[in-house]
C-alpha cells in the first residue's frame, strides 16, 4: 500500500456550478436564457465606464452628445491633461501615497487584527469595539482637528501630512480579524515551540497564511487612498502635493467644469487600477471572497 | 534526553478543574501513551508539559529543572499536533529547518542536520516540495521532522495519526515506533485509540475525567486491568459486562454459575467481565447459550454476537472459516481463569 | 528580561498583546478617539471656526430638532437604507446566485460585475447625471422619448431625485457584494444540495431553507456593512447634486451632506458637530438592532 | 522678505497675477511674493481651514460676501489709512466698493467688479430674424418664445432662455427683477428681508412662468445653463462678466453681449459683485509693509487694466473702467454700464440665501405652489438666517 | 426494495474514463460493500446510482426500470454522505422531514412517521435538538434517519463512517447492520475501509482504477483472493508476500523450500502469500526463521515483525501473553495449505 496518491477531496473538484446536475446533457435553455441575461446585465454595468472612456476621447462640442463612439475618437484630451506635465507629478504623488499607506494599513491592520483574535486579554473586546465605532464617524467632522494636528506638528503640505489619518483603518482591522480566525492555532503554538517570540510568529507564520486576504484589503484600501479628495486637498497648499483627485479639481473653473477633461483624468486614474485588477484578478476575487466567508 | 516528572500537577479554567493532581514519572527514554475518551484532558496535559498551557498547580520537571514557568522554547521539547501545523507556504526543508531557526548552529551545519533527519524519514527527495504537493502520511512524517531536527529531550505528539486513514495509521504507528526504537528520546504521545496506546507504548497511562486510572504496560492493562472502566476501554471489541451475585463460592450471572471461591459476603452484587476472545463458540452446554444476532466476519476469525436472554447480549469468537449461522443457537464457553470481577464501585477484585 | 520571564503564560499574553497595540492605540486615540470627543464637546458649542468657541449649551440640539429641513434629511437618510440595502443586497444576490451557476466566461462576466467597484465616484456621478437629463442629452430620455413615453424628469423632481442619486451608489457597491456573496454560496458544501436533489425538493425550496439560512454569517457581514455605507452616503449625493446640492428642496439631501454643508459652506461647526452625533447615534442603534436581529436565535 | 498671497485657481486670473507680481517685484527688488492657488469648488473651505490656524497667507483673496466672519474674528487688519484714506477710495472707487469701509478704514479691496449682462446666440438671433437683443422683460419673453424648439413629441430641445437658479439667476431675481418690478429685496443694511411684497411676488412669478407658462426654457437643461449656451442649444443666457474667457474659447460659437432687459416701467439694475484683497493678520512688520506695498500696487490703475485684459474683469475705478474705449467695447461696454446701477448683496451666508431662493422657485415648478405662498415662506427663512447671522 | 443492476457502465470526465464497464447485480434486500482504495471509483459509481453524476456508458436498472435519465427524485433511492448532509439549521425533526416534504402524506401521517424512523434509531428525545449539539454518531443516525424516513427501494451510503473515531465507527457499523437486518432494503455502501467492508456487507465488491477486482462474500474474498490487489487489501495487517520460485514440487522463497506440486515448467516465477494469521511463532525449525524487529501488542495477541534476512520483514501472530522479545531469534511455522500463490501477472494460481 503507497501513501503517495494525492487527491485533492471530491468537494473541492465537483466544485462546479453548485447543485449543477448531471443527468441532462446539452444545452438547456434556463441556462441559456440565464446565461443572455447575466451578460446583459454585465454589459449595463460597465455601461457607465465605456461611457467614461468614450467621453474622454471626444472634442468638448460633442461631449454634449448622447453618441458612445464619438464620430472622430481623438486624444485632444488626452494631451490637454498631460501636457503641461504637472498630471504626472499628481500620477506620481497619488501612487506613492496610496502605496505607504496602504502598506502601513495593510501592516497596522493586520497586527491590530492578528492581537485582537489570537490573544486572550481582558479588554479585547472593548478595543475592538472601540476600533470599530470609529467606522461611524464622518471624516468630514475629523478634518479640522486634523489640520490643527498637522499644523502643530509641522506636517502640513507634505507627504506625511497627507498620510497620516489613513495609516491604520477600522475595516481593515476588522477584515484581518476575521482572516485570523481561519488560521487554526496549531500553527501559532508549533512556532512557540520552535522557539520564535510572538511578533515573529505573527510575521512569519500567521501573516503568510493569510496572503489573499492582505492582497483584498491591499485593493480596498490602495482604491479609497487613491480616490481620497476632501483631506489631500485641505493640507496640501503647493500643487506638487496633489493627488490625482484634488488636480482634477482644477479643471473645474468657477461655475463650469471642463467635464471632458475631468473625464480624461478620471480615466487616466482609473486605467491602471483596471489593468492591476484584469492582471491579478483570480488573486484579488479569491481574497476579496475570504473577507465574506466567516461573518 | 530526559526524565519527565508530574507532580501533583492541576489545572482548573476559571473554576472547573479538568485535571485533578496528576502524578506521573516518565523515565528517560520511555514511550508514554495517553489514551482516553474525549474531552478527559489528555491534550491539556500534554500542552501543560509543552508550556503552551498554564499550570494551575503541582510541578512539572524536565530533567532535574522545574520547568513550570519557562517557555516552550526552553523546556528543550518538541511536539508534533493532530492537524501536523506543517506551514502550507514553505517547502519541506523550510519547514523542517524551522525549529532550527533560532538555534545558534551554522548554517551549513542546519543544512546537514536538515538533510540527516530527512534521510531517517526517507524523505530526502521530498525536501523541496511543499506540503500541498504532499500526501497524508508525507505531511505527517514532515511535522515529525520538524520535532526531530532539534533533538529534544521530550517528544511530545497530540493524536498525530487521527487524520489518517485506517491503512496509514497502522503503518505510520510502526513507523514512529520503529524510529523511536532507533532515536530513543523520552515520547509522550497522545491518542484516543486503544490499539495505537497498546501497540506503541512502553507504558500506556490510561485517564478519565482529569483522573489517571491505571498506568502500566500493555500487557498489565489489558490482562490486568484496575476497574471496569480500564477494562472496557482497552481492547476491541470491548469486554462483556456481566452483572453477577456472588454466593457459597458461586458466581451467578445471566442463567450461567461459575465456581470461584471469593472472600466476600454472600449475595454481594459484582460485575463480571470475559473478553470476546477468551469466550469461545463450541459444541457441547457451555457457560451460556444463546441465538446468534449478528455476525461480523474479520477473515481468520469472525466475531459473534449471541443473544443469551434476559436482555443481554454477548461477543464471542469463532474460527472464520466455520462461524455459525445467523439465530443459530451456540454454547459459549468460557474459562474461569480469564474472568475479570469487579465490585460494585468499578475496582477490580482480583 | 528577567521580570518578563517570570509571568505566567496568561501574563505574558497580556504583554505582548499590549505590546502589539501600542502604537495603534495611540494611534487611535489621537487621530480617532480624541477628534470624535472633540466633536461630542464641540456639539455643546457655537464656533464658525475663526472665533473662538462658545458654550451654548443644548442649543444646537434643540435647533437641530426645531428644524424642518433636518428632519426631512432624517427622512431621506433612512429612506436611502431601506431602499438602498434591500434593493443592492438582492441585485448582487440575484446576480450572485445565477453566475455561480454558469460556466460559460465566468470569470469574464464576474470581471465586468466587478468594475465598478474600481472606478472614481466623481467621474461616474457625472456620467449618470448625464444618463439622466431631458432630451436631447439624456439617454434614459431619449430612449423613453423615442418609445413615445413622456419624459421622467429624474433629478429634476421631489419624488425620483432620490432613487435616481441612489442607483449609481447601488451600482458602483454591487460587485463587492457579488463577490462575497458568491465567496458565501461557494462555501456551502455541495452534498447538501445533492441530498436535497435527492429528496426531490424543489429549487425554491432549496433557496428558502438550504441557501439562505446557511448564508447567514455572509447576508449579516453584508447587511451591517451596506448599511453603514447607505447611512453615510455623501459622495454620490454631492456629486449628482452639484448644482443644488442636496436639491431639488432636499429631495435627496442626507445626513452627512448636511453635515458638511453645515460646517464648510455655513460654517457653523458646532451645529454640524451636534448633526454628527446624531448620525454616530443612529448608525451606532441601527448596526446593534441589526447584529442582534440576525445573529442565529 | 517673503510674503504669501492665496487665490483660487482660474487660468487667466493666476497668470494675471504673475504678471502683476513680477511688476511689482521688479520695482521693489527686495520683496517677493509667492502665490499658492486652490481649486474654486473648495477654495473658501481651504481658505477658512487655513487662516484660523495661522496658516494661511499675508495677502488673500476673498469674496467681498464673506468679509465679515473675518473682520469679525480679527483675521483681518484694516489698510493703514494713510495709504488707502476713506475719502481717497470713495472718490476714486465705484460705489459698491464702500461695503468694505469700517470703522472709518477699508478692510479690503478689489482689483476687478463684475456684473450681469444677456449672452445671446448670434446664429440663432439671425435665424429667427431678430437684429437686435431684447430690450425689455417683454421682448425677451417673446424673442425667447420664438427661438425655442421642440421636437415631436414636445419636448424642448432648444431654450429660447437659459434659466438656472443655482447659476447666476438667483442674483438676477434678487437684485434685478425685484426692483424692476417694483420691490426693495432688502433694506440698506441688508439685514431685513422686504421683498415679500405684491411687486416680490410679480418678480417670481415672472420668473417661474419663463419655464411655466411661456414655456422658454427648461431648468437644469443640459445640466448647466452656460453649457447649453455653449453648446449651441440656448439662444439667450444672463451670466457674468468671468463668462466671456470660456465662450471666446469655444470654438464655433457666435454670441453677442446687451445689458440686461429692463423692467416693466423701464427700470434697469444689475447684480454687481467683486473679490476683495486683504491682509490678514498674520503678516507683521516688515511684512505688513510689504503687504501694504503689494496691496496698493494690486489696486492701481495700471493693474486694474492689466486684469481686465487678462481676465477679462472690469477695473474696480471708475477712471480704469470708464475709458472711452471700453464703454465701446461690443464685450466689456455692456458690463461696464451694468456697474453703474449695480447692486452688491450683502450676504450673510452666501450659499443659504442663495438655497432660500432656489426653493422658493422648485416649490412653484415642482410642488405647484402659489408664488405669493412660496415667496412668504421664503423671506421667512431668509430673514431667519440673517437674524441667526447678525444676533451673534 | 428492489434489486439494481450495473449494466457495463462507464464513466468518463472529459477524455479520462474513470469507470470501465462495470457490471454488477444486487440482489433485492442485498447489503453490497464496495471498497478499494481513494480514486478507485466508488463515490463515481455511487453517485451515478444516485443520478447524481452522469451516465457515460452503459445501464442502470433499479428494479426492472432502467433509470439512466431519471432524476434522482424518481429513483426510489435515498443516500447518506460521508459528512452527512445535515442541515445545521433545522432541528432533528425538520432534518429527518426534509425527505417527505415533496410526498402527498398528510402531515400527521408524515409525523407519525419520522416518530417512527426516530425510535427505530432511538433518538425520539432528540428530535428537538439542532445538529450542533449532537454528538458525531447522533449526527449520523440522524443522517441514516432522513434517508430511512422515505422508505426507498435502494439506499445508497458513501463512506458515512469516516468521521468517526474508532470506537464510535466499531458501535455505528454494528447498528447499520442490525438496521438492515430488520428492515432489509437493499443497501449499497461505499467505504475504503476493509473492516467495514468484511463485517457489514453480504457482499464485497473490491475495485481498483476503476476496475472491479473482485465480488464475493467477505469469507470468499479474504480465503480466495482473486488477485494479489484484494489479497492484500483484504486483512489487517497484510498479507506477506514473498517472490519465488517454483522447481520440480517445490517452492522456494526467501531461503526456505515447501512442497508443492503445481503444474508450472521449472524455475516459474511466483509471489507466495502467507497471512499473519496463519504465521505462527513456535519453537523449532519451521518455515522461516529471523529476528524480532518490533512487537505490536493487540491485548489476546501480538503482532511480531520478523526479520527473516535478505531483506525481508514477515508479520507473525503471537500469543499475547508470552510474546517474544524484542531481537529474539524466532521460527516461524505456516501450514501449506492456507499458503496463497500468484503469477507474474498477480492473478491467484489457486
Ligand atoms: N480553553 C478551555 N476552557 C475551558 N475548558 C477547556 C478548555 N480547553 C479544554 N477544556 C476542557 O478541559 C477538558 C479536557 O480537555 P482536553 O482537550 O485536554 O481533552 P482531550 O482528552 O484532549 O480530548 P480529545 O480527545 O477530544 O482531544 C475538557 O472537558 C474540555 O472541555
Ligand atoms: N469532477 C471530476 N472531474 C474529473 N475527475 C474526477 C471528478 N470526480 C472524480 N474524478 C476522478 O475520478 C476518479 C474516481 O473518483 P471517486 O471520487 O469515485 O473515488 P473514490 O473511490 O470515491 O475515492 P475516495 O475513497 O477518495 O472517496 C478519481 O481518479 C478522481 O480523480
Ligand atoms: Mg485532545
Ligand atoms: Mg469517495
Amino acid at each position: 500500500m503507497t501513501d503517495t496518491q494525492i487527491k485533492p477531496s471530491a468537494d473541492a473538484l465537483m466544485r462546479g456550478p453548485a447543485g449543477g446536475g448531471a443527468v441532462k446533457p446539452g444545452l438547456d435553455p434556463v441556462r441559456v436564457i440565464r446565461w443572455t441575461l447575466l451578460a446583459m446585465g454585465a454589459i449595463v454595468m460597465v455601461m457607465p465606464i465605456i461611457y467614461m472612456l468614450s467621453a474622454s476621447v471626444k472634442y468638448p462640442h460633442e461631449m454634449f452628445e448622447t453618441n458612445i463612439i464619438p464620430e472622430s475618437p481623438t486624444f485632444f484630451n488626452y494631451g490637454r491633461v498631460l501636457e503641461d506635465g504637472r498630471f504626472y507629478r499628481w500620477f506620481l504623488n497619488s501612487l506613492v501615497i496610496a502605496t505607504v499607506t496602504t502598506v502601513s494599513a495593510v501592516f497596522f491592520d493586520a497586527l491590530v487584527g492578528y492581537a485582537l483574535c489570537k490573544f486572550k486579554f481582558r479588554g479585547r473586546y472593548l478595543v475592538f469595539i472601540a476600533i470599530l465605532s470609529t467606522l461611524m464617524i464622518p471624516t468630514e467632522m475629523l478634518i479640522i482637528p486634523w489640520y490643527m494636528m498637522a499644523r502643530n506638528f509641522g506636517w502640513l503640505d507634505t507627504y506625511w501630512g497627507i498620510m497620516f489619518p489613513g495609516m491604520m483603518t477600522a475595516f481593515g482591522t476588522f477584515l484581518m480579524k476575521q482572516f485570523f480566525e481561519t488560521v487554526p492555532d496549531d500553527f501559532l503554538e508549533a512556532a512557540r515551540i520552535d522557539g520564535l517570540n510572538e511578533f515573529q510568529i505573527w510575521w512569519s507564520v500567521a501573516m503568510p497564511l493569510v496572503t489573499p486576504a492582505l492582497s483584498a484589503l491591499a485593493i480596498f484600501i490602495f482604491l479609497g487612498n487613491w480616490t481620497a479628495f476632501i483631506w489631500p486637498l485641505i493640507v496640501t497648499t503647493s500643487q506638487e502635493l496633489y493627488t490625482i483627485p484634488v488636480g482634477l479639481t482644477t479643471f473645474s473653473v468657477e461655475q463650469s467644469i471642463q467635464w471632458e477633461l475631468i473625464m480624461t483624468g478620471a480615466a487616466l486614474a482609473t486605467i491602471p487600477t483596471l489593468v492591476v485588477f484584469l492582471i491579478f484578478q483570480r488573486y484579488i476575487i479569491r481574497g476579496v471572497a475570504m473577507a465574506g466567508l466567516k461573518g | 534526553m530526559a526524565t519527565l516528572t508530574l507532580r501533583n500537577l492541576v489545572k482548573a479554567y476559571g473554576k472547573t478543574e479538568v485535571l485533578h493532581s496528576i502524578n506521573l514519572e516518565v523515565a528517560d527514554g520511555e514511550f508514554v501513551v495517553f489514551v482516553g475518551p474525549s474531552g478527559c484532558g489528555k491534550s491539556t496535559t500534554l500542552r501543560m508539559i509543552a508550556g503552551l498551557e498554564e499550570i494551575t498547580g503541582g510541578e512539572i520537571m524536565i530533567g532535574d529543572r522545574v520547568v513550570n514557568h519557562l517557555e516552550p522554547k526552553h523546556r528543550d521539547i518538541a511536539m508534533v499536533f493532530q492537524n501536523y501545523a506543517i506551514y502550507p507556504h514553505m517547502s519541506v526543508r523550510k519547514n523542517i529547518g524551522f525549529g532550527l531557526r533560532t538555534s545558534k548552529m551554522a548554517p551549513a551545519d542546519k543544512e546537514r542536520r536538515i538533510d540527516e533527519v530527512a534521510a531517517l524519514l526517507s524523505m530526502t527527495e521530498l525536501l523541496d516540495r511543499k506540503p500541498a504537493q504532499l500526501s497524508g502520511g508525507q505531511r505527517q512524517r514532515v511535522a515529525i521532522g520538524r520535532a526531530m531536527v532539534r533533538d529534544p529531550a521530550v517528544f511530545l505528539f497530540d493524536e498525530p495519526l487521527s487524520n489518517l486513514d485506517a491503512q496509514l495509521r497502522t503503518q505510520m504507528r510502526l513507523e514512529i515506533k520503529k524510529l523511536h526504537q532507533r532515536v530513543r528520546n523520552t515520547i509522550v504521545f497522545v491518542t484516543h485509540d486503544q490499539v495505537e496506546a497498546m501497540t506503541m507504548a512502553d507504558r500506556i497511562v490510561i485517564m478519565k475525567d482529569g483522573h489517571i486510572q491505571q498506568v502500566g504496560t500493555p500487557a498489565e492493562v489489558f490482562h490486568q486491568p484496575r476497574n471496569i472502566f480500564v477494562a472496557q476501554f482497552i481492547g476491541a471489541p470491548s469486554m462483556n459486562l456481566l452483572d453477577a451475585t456472588y454466593a457459597d463460592g458461586q458466581i451467578r450471572a445471566a442463567g450461567a454459575s461459575v465456581a470461584l471461591p471469593l472472600e466476600l459476603p454472600a449475595g454481594s452484587a459484582l460485575t463480571m467481565g470475559i473478553r470476546p476472545d477468551d469466550l469461545s463458540v463450541a459444541p457441547g452446554p457451555g457457560l451460556f447459550s444463546g441465538t446468534v444476532s449478528v455476525l461480523e466476519p474479520l477473515g481468520t476469525e469472525t466475531l459473534v454476537y449471541v443473544d443469551i436472554g434476559g436482555g443481554h447480549e454477548v461477543i464471542a469468537k469463532a474460527d472464520g472459516r466455520t462461524p455459525p449461522r445467523l439465530g443459530e443457537t451456540v454454547h459459549l464457553h468460557a474459562d474461569a481463569a480469564n474472568m475479570h470481577l469487579f465490585d460494585t464501585s468499578g475496582e477490580a477484585l482480583r | 528580561m528577567k521580570l518578563y520571564d517570570r509571568l505566567s503564560i496568561k501574563q505574558k499574553q497580556v504583554v505582548w498583546a499590549w505590546t502589539f497595540l501600542a502604537v495603534p492605540v495611540v494611534f487611535y486615540v489621537v487621530i480617532r478617539f480624541y477628534p470624535t470627543f472633540d466633536a461630542i464637546v464641540l456639539s455643546f458649542q457655537s464656533w464658525n471656526m475663526l472665533e473662538a468657541r462658545q458654550w451654548n449649551g443644548f442649543d444646537n440640539y434643540a435647533t437641530l430638532f426645531a428644524d424642518p429641513v433636518f428632519w426631512k434629511v432624517f427622512q431621506n437618510t433612512f429612506l436611502y437604507l431601506i431602499i438602498g440595502t434591500p434593493t443592492s443586497l438582492i441585485f448582487s444576490f440575484l446576480i450572485a446566485y445565477h453566475l455561480d451557476k454558469t460556466r460559460f466566461l465566468h470569470g469574464f462576466l464576474r470581471a465586468l460585475y466587478f468594475l465598478p467597484f474600481l472606478t472614481s465616484t466623481v467621474a461616474m456621478a457625472w456620467v449618470w447625471r448625464w444618463f439622466y437629463q431631458p432630451v436631447p442629452v439624456g439617454i434614459f430620455n431619449s430612449f423613453l422619448s423615442s418609445a413615445g413615453i413622456s419624459q421622467v424628469p429624474f433629478l429634476n423632481s421631489t419624488t425620483y431625485a432620490l432613487p435616481a442619486v441612489l442607483a449609481p451608489a447601488v451600482w458602483a457597491g454591487l460587485g463587492f457584494q457579488i463577490i462575497i456573496f458568491m465567496a458565501g454560496l461557494r462555501a456551502i458544501p455541495i452534498s447538501y444540495y445533492e441530498a436535497a436533489r435527492i429528496d426531490g425538493v424543489s429549487n425554491w425550496t432549496i433557496l428558502r431553507e438550504i441557501t439562505l439560512p446557511l448564508m447567514r454569517p455572509t447576508i449579516v457581514f453584508l447587511v451591517v456593512f451596506s448599511s453603514i455605507g447607505f447611512l453615510r452616503i455623501f459622495d454620490q449625493v454631492f456629486n449628482m447634486t452639484t448644482n443644488n446640492p442636496g436639491g431639488p428642496l432636499n429631495a435627496t439631501k442626507p445626513l452627512v451632506m448636511m453635515i458638511y454643508q453645515t460646517a464648510f459652506n455655513s460654517f457653523d461647526m458646532g451645529y454640524a458637530a451636534a448633526q454628527t452625533v446624531v448620525l454616530f447615534t443612529v448608525l451606532l442603534i441601527v448596526s446593534l438592532i441589526q447584529l442582534r436581529l440576525l445573529r442565529d436565535r | 522678505v517673503e510674503i504669501e498671497y492665496w487665490q483660487y485657481i482660474f487660468d487667466s486670473r493666476v497668470t494675471a497675477m504673475n504678471t502683476l507680481i513680477e511688476n511689482f517685484e521688479a520695482a521693489n527688488p527686495d520683496i517677493t511674493v509667492n502665490q499658492s492657488t486652490f481649486p474654486y469648488a473648495d477654495y473658501r473651505t481651504r481658505v477658512a481651514v487655513a487662516i484660523p490656524a495661522g496658516e494661511g497667507p499675508d495677502v488673500v483673496q476673498l469674496f467681498y460676501g464673506w468679509l465679515n466672519d473675518y473682520v469679525e474674528a480679527d483675521l483681518i487688519q484694516p489698510l493703514p489709512t494713510d495709504t488707502f484714506s476713506p475719502e481717497r477710495i470713495e472718490a476714486e472707487f465705484f460705489p459698491m466698493v464702500q461695503a468694505m469701509e469700517m470703522d472709518g478704514a477699508y478692510m479690503a479691496l478689489p482689483t476687478a467688479v463684475r456684473s450681469l449682462a444677456l449672452f445671446y446666440n448670434t446664429r440663432l438671433m439671425e435665424a429667427a430674424g431678430f437684429e437686435e437683443a431684447p430690450a425689455n422683460l417683454d421682448e425677451l419673453v417673446s424673442m425667447a418664445e420664438a427661438m425655442t424648439q421642440r421636437d415631436g413629441s414636445g419636448n424642448i430641445t432648444l431654450v429660447g432662455l437659459t434659466t438656472g437658479m443655482t447659476a447666476q439667476d438667483h442674483h438676477w431675481l434678487r437684485e434685478v427683477l425685484n426692483r424692476q418690478f417694483g420691490a426693495v429685496p432688502y433694506s440698506d443694511d441688508y439685514r431685513t428681508v422686504t421683498y415679500n411684497t405684491p411687486e416680490g411676488v410679480d418678480a417670481l412669478e415672472f420668473y417661474a412662468s419663463l419655464e411655466g407658462d411661456a414655456g422658454v426654457s427648461v431648468s437644469g437643461f443640459m445640466d448647466e445653463p452656460q453649457a447649453a449656451f455653449r453648446a449651441g442649444r440656448a439662444a439667450m443666457h444672463i451670466d457674468g462678466s468671468f463668462r466671456i474667457g470660456a465662450l471666446q474659447s469655444t470654438p464655433g460659437l457666435e454670441w453677442g453681449v446687451a445689458e440686461l432687459p429692463a423692467g416693466p416701467d423701464g427700470t434697469q439694475s444689475n447684480y454687481a459683485s467683486y473679490w476683495v484683497n486683504a491682509i490678514t493678520s498674520k503678516a507683521e512688520g516688515e511684512k505688513y509693509d510689504a503687504a501694504v506695498k503689494f496691496m496698493e500696487y494690486i489696486t492701481s490703475d495700471e493693474a486694474m487694466q492689466i486684469w481686465l485684459e487678462t481676465v477679462g474683469e472690469l477695473p474696480a475705478r471708475p477712471s480704469a473702467a470708464l475709458t472711452p474705449e471700453n464703454t465701446a467695447d461690443p464685450i466689456y461696454g455692456p458690463f461696464i454700464a451694468g456697474l453703474e446701477y449695480g447692486q452688491a448683496t450683502v450676504f450673510a451666508d452666501e450659499s443659504a440665501q442663495r438655497q432660500v431662493l432656489v426653493d422658493a422657485v422648485s416649490r412653484i415648478l415642482l410642488e405647484d405652489q402659489s408664488p405669493a405662498d412660496s415667496l412668504a415662506v421664503a423671506a421667512e427663512a431668509e430673514q431667519a438666517i440673517l437674524d441667526a447671522y447678525y444676533a451673534e
